[in-house]
């Protein structure tokens, strides 16, 4: 009933460097649990190095705040991988 | 029987490396200790006594300007800014060249904290740990304070009085957990003295409970106090009423407010009452109430250490009454941390992080590591104490 | 007697039974060097020196309400701070036929006067003040109403301590 | 340090009245002496042992304002001697006898209750006393003696008093003689008490007791716990409906408090 009216949608694409880093940056993403379920939801992937992110949500608004979170975390995972990958 | 050599250093090593994230308010530190893997921490009650040796300690402090506070958003968001910048400076302190070898253990705030700047310092902890292959411990910040406290002051077993912005607490140790024998029924103490100073338009940095504390040393008149309520119930107190009084009569002595007659003189119309008066009467009262429910809690569990700890801790008029308190009891010794470490820092959360990692508790899957506004002192399980 | 904690001071307490010359005592109460109690009001030993107790502790830190230590005994006594309701009550009345008299002397000791009072000197000990106290109107002038079911006497006395030792606190 | 509080108390209550330091609380100390401040002879007990009785002495508190600690301190003794009296006068509340009220040096005298328990477990107050019955934590005298408990914690709250600092030090057993299981409880300490008809302040005394025994029987506090509750529910089911509606809102009250303490935000 709920997902039905999350028509709200959008996919992001974001490339990394490497496979692994992609796979990182999903398994950092996803433990954390979205607070209204039944007005938004998130999915995460990878293909290739890049890291998918599906969105569902019931409005506009909220699919704005969700996606500029998400974005916000994306960002954080990407300068630390950036910054403080191991040296090889 | 507490062993806390259980799990070996990395590496062949002998000697532990953790590195400790906190964001749980508007303080943003990263700290790195080594600790050596000494025989003597195999057995008997030694969590107190680590020799610990600290190897980077950086913080950076968001601070608002004068009469506002820092809201989760734009707190989260400088975490952000910052998190990479002050973790690549504590590694390069603490000249730790490859993290994979040389870190044993990720320490981060787990809670309890305000939610957007936890999380966002916990994304950058999840990263490090899998771009590393280092694991992962979540810390509850109040027993991080506590923690690091019983290092540094090699206080065995004290009665802990845990003052900040968010918690005032009076926690002791019993059967593996620190319970909360006392603490406050609305505002916490901390939260109030920026409260307070916020009326009074007076500024932030270096913390709001500082410039209250310069301001009550230069109250002239110590002699008389301006009369405020005792609010002592058992073992807890309340601060709310407080505070809504003395914040009114800021607001009457600035308006200018002649009809309040405690303020301004009957005759002459000329204030009676300066914002330093308001400050000294403010914390003779509100501490008065801190250490007599210490007191009363070392009473109830025959202490005689008290241990200070949170950012109200490095407030030296705290210290000094604390201090009084414990000499006219039966010799008692009080230990206020240092104020490096009064203040949320990094190194706290590692000190407290590395000692359950040492007992085999560490994060087994990320979900682990969801932080949590709300997280009672009272929910860890202390396994590294008798 | 002597209160351990007001060793300067030295107490003597008489109780008369079949006392004639209540009358002429009261017309006198102002010149003698005496407190005259209806011993009607009194239930136990406890009771008077717990007023006692009372009178040196408010004199030793210069809080006496009344001009000496035997006119403050009387208000001591009393559960309201009205000095001449206190004498009223608990003072000497010319119909009074059990006396109580109480002498408080600083530094030296003498004695009661033996000739004053015209009656039979009785040991001054709770069960003869019990044989003839007034319970009911010791209950009405302490205001202790039908909720308070005192069964004994010691119950009852133990009102009255708490009563003399809080008024006008 | 404490000797400079012995030799203050003992310069004013003069070396006539010898004392003994039993107990060195937050706000007071205690001793216990063989003199009766007013009495002109002994007192015994029924085995014909003389009396003792208690002295507490709230000494002045150098780390607080000079003005705080005065107001405190008068305040407090008063207090605690009103209250005292006044609980007296309800039938079925036990409250040790005052003996003396001294509000200019923060002294009171009390009637001295309980007894040292048997194999050096300590006073006998219900904490040492469940400490006592840790091998047998569930045996019918102790849960008579905190059903007991509950009802006297009732009796308090339904006349509308509050004690303030109800902790499992602050509730005294005594009995008659010493092969008696028949504890007869007695609340002391009343420094922190009030007449209060708020539902909170009642609410909070359960919520500090209860904290009181899972911090110090954590093994044990869900039935210690529910046995003081079933006690304190007999004072207000003998009133009728109008007690039931009162339990009801007292009850209701101490379980916010309670979820109030558990989850109440805290911000590091």
């Amino acid at each position: 009933m709920a997902s039905s009216s999350l028509d709200h949608t959008l996919t992001l694409d974001i490339p990394f460097e490497t496979e692994a880093q992609a796979s990182i940056a999903m398994r950092v993403l996803q433990p954390d649990p979205i607070l209204r379920p039944q007005d938004f939801e998130v999915t995460y992937s990878t293909r290739g190095a890049s890291l998918v992110v599906s969105v569902a949500s019931v409005d506009d608004r909220v699919l704005r705040v969700g996606v500029s979170n998400i974005i916000d975390s994306i960002k954080t995972i990407v300068e630390t991988a950036d910054e403080l990958s191991l040296q090889q | 029987m507490v062993n806390l050599n259980t799990v070996p250093p990395r590496n062949n090593r002998d000697y532990y490396i953790a590195i400790g994230l906190e964001g749980s308010a508007n303080k943003l530190g990263v700290g790195v200790i080594k600790c050596s893997r000494s025989a003597h921490m195999a057995s008997g009650d030694n969590s107190h006594n680590c020799d610990v040796e600290i190897l980077s300690n950086i913080r950076n402090t968001y601070v608002t300007p004068p009469g506002e506070g820092f809201l989760p958003r734009d707190t989260a968001r400088h975490h952000r800014n910052w998190c990479v910048r002050i973790i690549k400076q504590a590694l390069e302190e603490a000249e730790i060249k490859n993290p994979h070898l040389d870190i044993d253990v990720i320490c981060f705030t787990r809670g309890p904290g305000m939610g957007a700047p936890l999380h966002s310092v916990a994304i950058a902890a999840r990263t490090c740990s899998l771009l590393w292959d280092v694991p992962l411990v979540g810390v509850n910040h109040c027993v991080g304070h506590i923690e690091m406290g019983r290092e540094i002051t090699k206080a065995e077993n004290p009665v802990v009085l845990y003052v900040s912005g968010g918690n005032t607490q009076v926690i002791a140790y019993s059967e593996n957990r620190y319970r909360i024998f006392g603490e406050t029924l609305d505002v916490a103490i901390g939260n109030c003295l920026d409260r307070f100073a916020r009326t009074l338009k007076i500024p932030n940095a270096p913390s709001p409970g500082y410039n209250i504390e310069q301001l009550a040393k230069n109250c002239k008149n110590k002699d008389s106090l301006i009369e405020l309520s005792y609010t002592v119930k058992g073992m807890d107190l309340s601060m709310s009423g407080i505070l809504a009084y003395i914040d009114t009569l800021a607001k009457d002595l600035f308006r200018g407010n002649k009809k309040n007659r405690l303020l301004f003189d009957k005759e002459t119309g000329e204030p009676k009452v300066t914002v330093e008066d308001l400050c000294y009467s403010l914390q003779e009262n509100l501490f008065a109430m801190l250490v007599e429910i210490t007191e009363r809690a070392m009473a109830h569990v025959n202490a005689t250490q008290v241990l200070i700890v949170g950012g109200v801790g490095s407030n030296t008029r705290l210290q000094e009454m604390m201090g009084q308190m414990c000499k006219d009891r039966a010799n008692g010794k009080v230990h206020a941390t240092d104020e490096r470490f009064c203040i949320d820092n990094g190194v706290m959360i590692a000190q407290a992080g590395l000692l359950q990692y040492r007992m085999g508790d560490y994060v087994k899957d990320l979900s682990e590591t969801v932080v949590t506004q709300k997280f009672r002192t009272d929910e860890v399980y202390v396994s590294w104490r008798e | 007697m002597i209160l351990p904690q007001f060793p300067d001071y030295e107490i003597n307490v008489s109780l008369y039974e079949n006392v004639q010359n209540a009358a002429d005592i009261q017309s006198r109460v102002a010149e003698l060097p005496y407190a005259f109690i209806d011993a009607n009001m009194i239930c136990s030993v406890e009771q008077l020196t717990a007023a006692i107790y009372r009178t040196l502790m408010e004199s030793t830190y210069n809080r006496l309400r009344t001009k000496t230590l035997h006119s403050e005994v009387l208000l001591a006594l009393s559960p309201t701070s009205n000095i001449g309701e206190a004498f009223k009550k608990f003072g000497v009345k010319s119909t009074s036929e059990r006396l109580i008299v109480v002498q408080i002397n600083e530094n030296g000791s003498q004695k009661i006067d033996d000739s004053l009072v015209q009656g039979d000197s009785v040991e001054f000990k709770d069960e003869n003040l019990q044989s003839y106290c007034d319970v009911d109107a010791i209950r009405k002038v302490y205001k202790l109403d039908k909720s308070f079911q005192s069964n004994n006497t010691s119950d009852l006395s133990r009102a009255l301590v708490d009563a003399i030792q809080l008024r006008g606190l | 340090m404490s000797q400079e509080i012995v030799d203050t108390v003992t310069k004013y209550l003069t070396p006539n009245i010898p004392i003994k330091q039993i107990s060195q609380g937050a706000e007071a100390v205690v001793f216990t002496s063989s003199a009766h401040p007013y009495l002109p002879t002994p007192e015994h007990d029924a085995d014909g042992k003389p009396l003792q009785y208690i002295i507490k002495y709230r000494p002045p508190k150098k780390y607080r304002h000079p003005i705080i600690d005065r107001q405190l301190t008068k305040h407090r003794t008063l207090s605690e001697a009103r209250l005292l009296s006044k609980l007296f006068l309800i039938g079925g509340i036990n409250v040790p006898k005052l003996i003396a009220t001294d509000p200019y040096n923060g002294c009171l005298w009390l009637e001295f209750l309980g007894e040292d328990l048997p194999n050096n477990s300590g006073f006998s107050n219900l904490k040492n006393f469940l400490w006592a019955n840790v091998n047998d934590p569930y045996n019918d005298v102790v849960k008579s003696t905190l059903i007991k408990v509950g009802e006297q914690i009732g009796l308090l709250h339904f006349n509308d008093f509050c004690h303030g600092d109800l902790t499992s030090s602050n509730i005294v057993l005594a009995r008659d003689d010493t092969q008696s299981n028949d504890w007869k409880v007695f609340l002391i300490d009343f420094g922190l008490g009030s007449m209060s008809k708020l539902v909170e302040d009642k609410g909070v005394d359960l919520y500090v007791l209860e904290r009181a025994i899972i911090s110090t029987h954590s093994a044990f506090s869900d039935k210690y716990n529910e046995w003081i509750i079933e006690g304190f529910s007999n004072v207000y089911n003998k009133h009728g409906k109008g007690g039931e509606t009162k339990l009801k809102e007292v009850l209701k009250r101490f379980s916010d408090v309670r979820m109030r303490g558990r989850k109440r935000t805290m911000i590091g």
